[in-house]
């Protein structure tokens, strides 16, 4: 069967493949530093995948989005946090609320769930990437499981944006990329949000004397 | 001619925002605020105008689409708008008395508050499904830094979790999006259009089902999540609560209106793809329990705000509920309480932010007696927590009678829990509103006399619409409730 | 043909009621202008709406169709005779109370006069509204503003903690029971796959099956029970109407209990359609416990307004109890005797609207002179305040039930219903239904005992407090509203037979039968429901013998002997010198029934013993359904929103995993 | 309608019982002592009593309203009432339709009312508590009383008490079972109803037995003659109404004017009988605790309801 797929769609479902394993590092990943460089190769392997998409159907704003995601995602990003991360002086572990082994097993459950949910529609495309749709829900999914098991700030963060580079995966590579005006306007929304989510952490850690959210459970009915 | 009046309409609050970004710290700057919204508004009745008589139209090519049912949202959100900016003048100049804000702080608030509306008429007039996101992602982050403008340790905890809530939540709808594209493209091919609404309702009897489903569960949770459905709810009452007064006002009166709105576009599609009433279920099932969940929420409710909060939970789950029932009168109930929810809410929060600032606190057990501090603000919270009950003769209760007779011909199984979240809630909310606004109290005046005019303003409409709906906002409630079918 | 019709008539007295009450919220300071124009002002147009009712009587119901409500249903409006008699009644019943309130608003109490012109006066237009609506969204607006109106009015002397949590209860048990109304309609226009015709006359047209009509009528037992005060709905009664002005309590006790009792009657002999023998049964057995339940209670009271509350329990109950012995001869077609119960239950709900009203607007002037409610206060007002006594007298009287005044008619025919119930098609009721008449005759007894005991402590005896002395009498419109509720009372008392043919046109509408042929027989002093060889009762020889033995003894008395008599100290065994303490208080009257009825009270007493520094004795009698119904049904919810909203723990990453599941249940569950 | 006979017969009633009435008292008191081997009064006492009381000055007590001497009147009025209604001799009384036998409990309850206030009115420790004392008993007999009509009034299916004479006299002679339950409860309430001695003790002014004694100790002269004169009248009607349910024979029916002066010697026999069965009965019995009265009561309402049920069960065909 994997003889008539076509090369290049092949190199695509190798980087969505790398992506999927870099999500699980990023979710085994127990230090905050790290964990900013795992996002800024996500973010490249995304570009590259976007590349590859681009040049196998030849659409310009392709191109166009791929440079916007190495811009974006694998410098700018990666670059803000990591400024942040040396102006907040944040060191040390993140703390897991719930242990890594038992977050990775869930993490393949989770896998397992998003290839079958896949799977039926991955079988209508028409496109050569199909499997990737999988793969992308599987990477939103497991962005979404750091958030909830991370207990700092900056990394409940970076799940966010990680889950962010699923949904551009998903995009690019399941339906070669979404209208131009919308890319571009989701691409502003990020960098927007990121920009204030980096205004916040100055002044939670002003409030807060940290960026742990543990302290930020006082909201609450109970 | 009608072109420019739409452009107008949108032009207005972004370039007031922009120009309040810069000069709103100037004397003039709220003053401009209103008149930023009023201008809205008279676009917005004009616009509304225009549409009645000419009928649905595009503009910017065919990425914004104006017909009955989003105009009818516009002409709401500018009015609302508009009030709100109005209540927010004297309000806003006290909490700055009371030393609560800083005057950057209020050049934040003010140009904020224009680019929130902006984005919110973005979200409410384009085509395109993309767009609507981004609009919708844009009125997050706007309302973020409303949410946080006290910069207490609440209030950025409230702005936090609204944040990663509502954009993990948007990011699903996007993901959504996606897949609607991806369902889309196979019959509209690859062309920019695969994402317009008005191709896709064209085409909708033809898209793959399985996908849409995928898609309308993504999409419905995505945008659930900001319409505030349980359990998907939980930032909703903390940004209520901690974010200014004028803020909770537009957020409980048009945010979740806009989103709400979202997730009907999203319908109609799913309906016309799915056999059966799949969407209409789960928007049923998710209603249904918001609602209980909800009334039970509020008794236990200590700081008014967030009371407040929970009601309007409390209501989305009610509404949606109404549009999953579906057909025409049930649609036609919903839009009618959405509407009254809006005024009504918005009515309760002015009410309630000119209360909590007589009194120093939100905690419901500190403040009594505001009828004799002042009896216009106690009789306003009053009856708008009477309206906001389903007392009749406001106007919730004739959308809150619709739809329950509605729920009773077609499901009758959903009305015991219908009227017992309905019977929580009353006895919950009215319980504690009551001795709030009666009883004795020590009197205390404010450095800037209260606007009470929107507060019964809203009041009026919404009293006058409970007793008699006029034959023109009738035959449009039934047309706009007749293309969500 | 009248250019004006009747139903055009009571709906501009509606409007002329809500523009006086704007007028007072325009001036809401300038008592006087508000206490004697706008009042006297609301009197008149009651007494108009009055006659207007009593006119229509008989004659063929009218309709009318406004342009307010919703799109698809306006709002209809219909007077027909069944809502003429209850608009006579409020008409007449509230022009004394209008009277009386322009009088007694006169210093303001805690809100501020306009305000509560506005409200009493929207309170008595909705009410006329709710009489006259004719579609559902029409009667639930105005049922509800009647709800809110009259809520507000409970709470006009808000700054007292117990009178917020009065008028909270009160809406509170209002609301559920227009919750139960509103489904009990929803169910009557034919449920799922019915007409959804929500028109009064969509519901008559529609053919239910007997388990949908069963569920209507209950519905609308529980949502009118709750308004009226049947048991276990009871509670708000008795702490709404002591909170309430006293003229408020009138209005409340005297009319608003009726359109409860209206409301019944309409869903269940006129909207749902054929009745079923066992509805009946269960009216019966609900008004028996209440009757009962309200009148024991009201014995124990010691507070003349909460006693006078219980009372209303009681009365309602007995008005249950009517409709159902009604319901349960109309299910079996022997209309002639669901005729003589349902002239019963009218006959009482337009005598207890008169004798109520009146004792409550006593207590409203006693509270004036006095200050002062609780009857271990009060004594021997009868000197002090003569006309409010004597007028006093009457209502008691009436509401003892004996004769000749107004509650010993309605009484009557009730047990003649009773007494005829043999002949049933149905053993068990055959059996049951004379003792249940037993309960009534129970009831009634009691009743006097609550009376004397309210009239004896109040007005009788020695003041048990100095400050009494300087009480004073009630003013010039006081004294003309409660002359005019009196003589409603006596005149319904003396002419039953003249009253009843005029309610014959409602009976008449509801089951096809009436009393009039029988009663018509004979002369208007006379009132022989069935033939005066079964059962007779003339009121005015009655009256009359009375009176003209009492005159002939008196005369013969001073003509034989003489006239002379002295005034001295109290004999009283040669226990001289007693002060005013030695007098019975009001425990200590009704020791007795607490006594003998005591697994029906929920007392916590406190006795004096020997070795006490300051002995005291103290009793207080709670409802048993406060302890096992409502605070039972209060802790559930509690209990339940407390496991709730453990929900919004504070935990973003909790959060999140909610809307993860969510999302995850959603992809695999939830697929179409 | 109203004949000149009836009308006749309607006066004639009406000062039969005023005279008879303190007769049958002084009867009963004759009886007692007979009973108690004591030297009897004479048969006229109660009129020597009343002689001497309408002479004597009424002395008010000071704390005295206006109804407490108006009191007296209506007392005596409603059971003038009561005496004229019930047929003694004759069921031919005009005003026999002013009121049925429910109306004659109600005449009872007013003129019970009346008394209980007036006892009220002086405001005195024994006032208060002959009231309370009087209306317990008044809630505890009625039920029973009515109980008792019932039964009566389902066999003559008319609560008119002429028509129950009538149809009990005058018709087909059918054995009642039912009549036997009704006339013992009956007879309990009469007791009860007359201050007699299960209940209440008319001789004695013992504080803690005393219910009718303790509301009008403070009665003198002429008004305490009225209220004693309706005493005897309320027994004599209750004795009256006893013979009119239990023993109708020999009351005359409309327009038969020998059996209606062979009514006269045969009700004078039947008082004599009937009163000295009253005070055997009172002689054997022991006065009871106050509190044990709603036990008397209750066996009293408890016979009453089973002559209902029997009556039910036995006697009507279905």
């Amino acid at each position: 069967m994997s003889a008539t797929i076509p090369l290049t769609a092949q190199l695509i479902n190798l980087c969505a493949s790398v992506i999927l394993l870099l999500t699980f590092a990023m979710l085994a990943q127990r230090r905050v530093m790290q964990l900013i460089n795992l996002f800024a190769l996500q973010g490249f392997m995304l570009f590259l995948s976007t590349l590859v998409v681009a040049v196998t159907t030849g659409q310009s704003h392709l191109y166009w989005s791929a440079g916007l995601t190495l811009l974006l995602k694998a410098l700018l990003l990666p670059w803000i946090l990591n400024r942040l991360m040396h102006r907040l002086q944040i060191k040390g572990e993140v703390e897991a609320l719930i242990n890594i082994p038992t977050t990775m097993l869930v993490g393949i459950g989770l896998v397992i769930i998003a290839f079958n949910v896949a799977l039926p529609i991955s079988q209508l495309s028409h496109t050569i990437t199909r499997g990737t749709l999988g793969i992308a829900l599987a990477v939103v999914m497991l962005a979404f499981l750091m958030m909830i098991t991370r207990r700092k700030a900056i990394s409940q963060v970076v799940g966010f944006l990680s889950m962010e580079n699923g949904l551009f995966l998903a995009a690019t590579s399941a339906t070669y990329g979404m209208p131009m005006v919308v890319e571009l306007g989701i691409a502003l929304d990020v960098l927007v949000g990121a920009l204030i989510l980096g205004v916040f952490f100055f002044q939670i850690r002003d409030q807060f004397d940290s960026l742990d959210i543990h302290h930020m459970e006082r909201l609450k009915d109970n | 001619m009608t072109f420019d009046i739409f452009v107008i309409l949108l032009a207005i609050p972004l370039v007031s925002g922009a120009l309040l970004t810069v000069f709103g710290e100037r004397d003039w700057a709220p003053h401009l605020n209103i008149i930023a919204s009023g201008g809205t508004f008279i676009a917005a009745v004009w616009l509304t105008i225009s549409i009645i008589t000419d009928g649905p139209r595009f503009a910017f090519g065919e990425q914004f689409f104006i017909d009955s049912l989003n105009v009818f949202f516009v002409a709401l959100t500018a009015f609302v708008g508009l009030t709100t900016s109005i209540f927010s003048g004297p309000y806003m100049k006290n909490e700055a008395a009371h030393g609560r804000l800083t005057i950057p702080r209020l050049r934040l608030y003010k140009s904020m508050y224009q680019l929130f509306m902006f984005t919110m008429l973005v979200a409410l007039t384009t085509n395109n499904m993309g767009i609507l996101w981004v609009a919708m992602e844009a009125a997050t982050l706007t309302t973020v830094l409303l949410v946080s403008l006290y910069r207490t340790p609440a209030s950025l905890e409230a702005a936090w979790k609204y944040f990663i809530l509502c954009g993990v939540g948007i990011a699903q709808a996007l993901f959504g999006t996606i897949l609607l594209y991806f369902a889309a493209e196979r019959i509209l091919g690859e062309s920019g259009n695969a994402l317009l609404w008005t191709h896709l309702v064209n085409v909708k009897a033809f898209l793959e089902p399985n996908i849409m489903a995928l898609a309308f569960i993504f999409l419905f949770v995505g945008y659930g999540t900001k319409v505030g459905l349980a359990p998907l709810h939980n930032w909703l009452p903390d940004a209520h609560a901690e974010g200014p007064t004028p803020v909770s006002a537009v957020l409980s009166g048009l945010l979740l209106n806009v989103a709400l709105y979202a997730i009907l576009r999203c319908k109609v599609l799913a309906d016309g793809a799915i056999e059966g009433a799949f969407a209409g279920n789960l928007m049923m099932g998710f209603g249904l329990f918001t609602l209980l969940l909800a009334a039970f929420f509020l008794s236990r409710q200590r700081d008014v705000k967030r009371m407040f909060a929970y009601s309007s939970i409390e209501h989305m789950g009610l509404i949606t509920f109404a549009f999953g029932m579906g057909g025409a009168v049930a649609n036609f109930a919903g839009l009618l309480h959405m509407t009254m929810h809006s005024l009504t809410k918005s009515a309760i929060f002015f009410a309630v932010g000119h209360a909590t600032q007589k009194t120093g606190t939100q905690m419901m057990d500190d403040i009594r007696g505001l009828i004799h501090v002042n009896p216009l603000i106690g009789w306003g919270l009053m009856l708008g927590t009477l309206a906001i009950l389903g007392m009749p003769p406001f106007g919730v209760f004739a959308s809150e009678f619709m739809i329950l007779t509605h729920a009773m011909k077609h499901h009758p199984w959903a009305t015991p829990f219908l009227l017992l979240a309905l019977g929580v809630a009353f006895a919950a909310i009215f319980g504690k509103v009551q001795p709030m606004v009666f009883g004795e109290t020590e009197a205390k005046r404010l450095p800037h006399a209260p606007a009470i005019t929107p507060v019964f303003l809203h009041l009026a409409i919404v009293l006058m619409l409970g007793l008699y709906i006029p034959p023109y906002l009738t035959r449009w409630f039934q047309e706009a409730a007749r293309m969500l079918g | 043909m009248p250019s004006l019709l009747a139903i055009d008539t009571l709906l501009i007295a509606a409007c002329v009621w809500a523009i006086l009450g704007l007028a007072g919220l325009m001036a809401p300071r300038k008592t006087r202008f508000i206490a004697k124009t706008l009042f006297p002002l609301g009197a008149l147009v009651s007494v108009l709406a009055g006659i207007v009712g009593l006119a229509s009587l008989g004659a063929t119901s009218q309709t009318a169709v406004l342009v307010i409500g919703l799109p698809d249903l306006p709002f209809h409006l219909r007077l027909d005779n069944l809502s003429a008699i209850f608009v006579t009644l409020l008409g007449f019943v509230s022009a004394g109370i209008s009277i009386f309130a322009a009088g007694y608003f006169r210093q303001g109490e805690g809100t501020a006069p306009g305000l509560l012109c506005f409200e009493y006066h929207i309170f008595l237009a909705s009410m006329l509204l709710v009489l006259l609506a004719d579609d559902a969204y029409a009667f639930m607006v105005a049922w509800e503003t009647m709800a809110l109106s009259s809520f507000f009015l409970v709470t006009t002397d808000h700054r007292h903690e117990t009178i917020r949590r009065a008028g909270f209860l009160y809406l509170l048990i209002a609301h559920i029971g227009a919750i139960a109304i509103l489904l009990s309609f929803g169910v009557m226009t034919g449920g799922a796959g019915g007409s959804g015709d929500y028109s009064f006359a969509g519901m008559r047209a529609q053919q239910l099956s007997p388990f949908w009509s069963s569920a209507a009528y209950l519905l609308a037992l529980v949502g009118f029970g709750a308004k009226a005060g049947l048991l276990p709905l009871h509670v708000w009664l008795p702490e709404a109407h002591p909170a309430a002005p006293s003229p408020v309590s009138a209005l409340m006790s005297g009319v608003m209990l009726k359109t409860a009792i209206y409301g019944l009657l309409r869903v269940s002999f006129d909207l749902v359609g054929t009745p079923i023998w066992w509805w009946g049964v269960v009216a019966l057995a609900i008004g028996l416990a209440t009757a009962l339940f309200g009148v024991l209670y009201s014995t124990v009271q010691s507070d003349m307004k909460r006693l006078l509350a219980y009372s209303s329990i009681e009365n309602i109950g007995l008005l249950a109890i009517g409709i159902g012995l009604a319901l349960i001869f109309h299910s079996y077609r022997m209309e002639a005797l669901a005729a003589l119960a349902l002239t019963a239950v009218f006959y009482h709900c337009l005598a207890h609207a008169g004798f109520k009203s009146l004792l409550f607007l006593c207590t409203g002037s006693v509270l004036h002179a006095t200050k002062e409610r609780s009857l271990g206060k009060l004594g021997g007002l009868i000197h002090r305040m003569p006309w409010v006594a004597w007028l006093a007298l009457v209502g008691v009287i009436a509401s003892a039930g004996l004769p000749p005044l107004s509650g010993f008619v309605s009484e009557w025919l009730l047990l003649q219903s009773f007494l005829f119930s043999p002949g049933l098609p149905h053993a068990w009721l055959n059996m049951v239904v004379p003792v249940a008449a037993a309960v009534v005759a129970l009831v009634a007894a009691l009743a006097g005992f609550a009376m004397v005991k309210f009239y004896g402590i109040i007005f009788l005896g020695q003041m048990r407090e100095d400050s009494l002395k300087d009480a004073h009498d009630a003013g010039v419109w006081e004294k003309a509203g409660l002359v005019w509720l009196a003589l409603i009372t006596v005149l319904l008392g003396i002419m039953p037979a003249t009253v009843i043919l005029r309610i014959d046109a409602a009976t008449r509408q509801l089951l096809g039968a009436g009393l009039s042929e029988h009663v018509r027989d004979h002369g208007w002093w006379m009132l022989a429901p069935i033939s005066p060889e079964r059962a007779s009762y003339e009121s005015v020889i009655f009256l009359v013998t009375i009176v003209l033995s009492v005159w002939l003894g008196r005369w013969l008395v001073h003509h034989l002997y003489h006239g002379r008599g002295r005034r001295s100290a109290a004999w009283d065994c040669g226990y001289h010198f007693q002060g005013p303490r030695a007098q019975d208080t009001a425990e200590g009257f009704s020791q007795p029934i607490r006594r003998i009825f005591e697994p029906m009270f929920r007392m916590q007493r406190h006795l004096p013993t020997a070795r006490d520094r300051e002995p005291y004795y103290s009793v207080q009698v709670e409802d048993h359904f406060w302890h096992w119904l409502y605070l039972p049904i209060a802790r559930l919810a509690a209990w339940l929103s407390m496991r709730i909203t453990t929900l919004q723990g504070g935990r973003i990453a909790v959060y999140l995993m909610y809307s993860f599941i969510t999302l995850l249940l959603l992809l695999l569950v939830a697929r179409p | 309608m109203i004949s000149i006979s009836g009308l006749i017969g309607q006066a004639f009633a009406i000062a039969l019982a005023l005279v008879l009435a303190p007769l049958l008292l002084g009867w009963l008191g004759m009886c007692r002592a007979w009973l108690q081997s004591r030297s009897a009064p004479p048969l006229w006492q109660p009129y020597f009593m009343l002689r001497k009381l309408f002479n004597k000055d009424v002395v008010l007590a000071e704390t005295a309203s206006p109804l407490f001497r108006f009191a007296p009147f209506v007392v005596f009025g409603c059971m003038v009432l009561a005496c004229a209604i019930i047929p003694t001799l004759s069921t031919d009384l005009p005003l026999a339709p002013a009121a049925d036998a429910l109306a004659l409990v109600g005449v009872f309850g007013l003129a019970r009312v009346f008394i209980s206030l007036a006892a009220m009115d002086i405001g005195t420790s024994f006032g208060t508590l002959g009231g309370r004392r009087e209306m317990l008993i008044g809630f505890l007999a009625e039920p029973a009383l009515l109980m008792v009509i019932f039964t009566v009034a389902m066999i003559a299916q008319s609560t008119s008490v002429a028509t129950i004479v009538e149809t009990l006299a005058h018709r087909d002679f059918i054995i009642y079972p039912s009549l036997a339950f009704a006339g013992i409860a009956f007879t309990f309430v009469a007791f009860a109803e007359n201050a007699r001695v299960p209940v209440d003790n008319p001789a004695t002014h013992l504080e803690l037995t005393m219910i009718h004694e303790a509301m009008i100790l403070e009665y003198s002269g002429r008004h305490l003659a009225l209220i004693e004169w309706a005493a005897c009248l309320k027994l004599y009607a209750y004795s009256c109404l006893g013979l009119a349910l239990f023993l109708p024979w020999g009351i005359a029916e409309r327009d038969n004017f020998m059996a209606l002066v062979a009514a006269i010697p045969l009700l004078v026999l039947k008082l004599l009988v009937g009163g000295f069965l009253l005070a055997l009965l009172e002689t054997v019995n022991a006065k009871l605790r106050i509190f044990r009265a709603p036990e008397y009561l209750g066996t009293a309402f408890l016979l009453a309801v089973l002559g209902l049920l029997v009556r039910l069960l036995l006697e009507v065909k279905a």
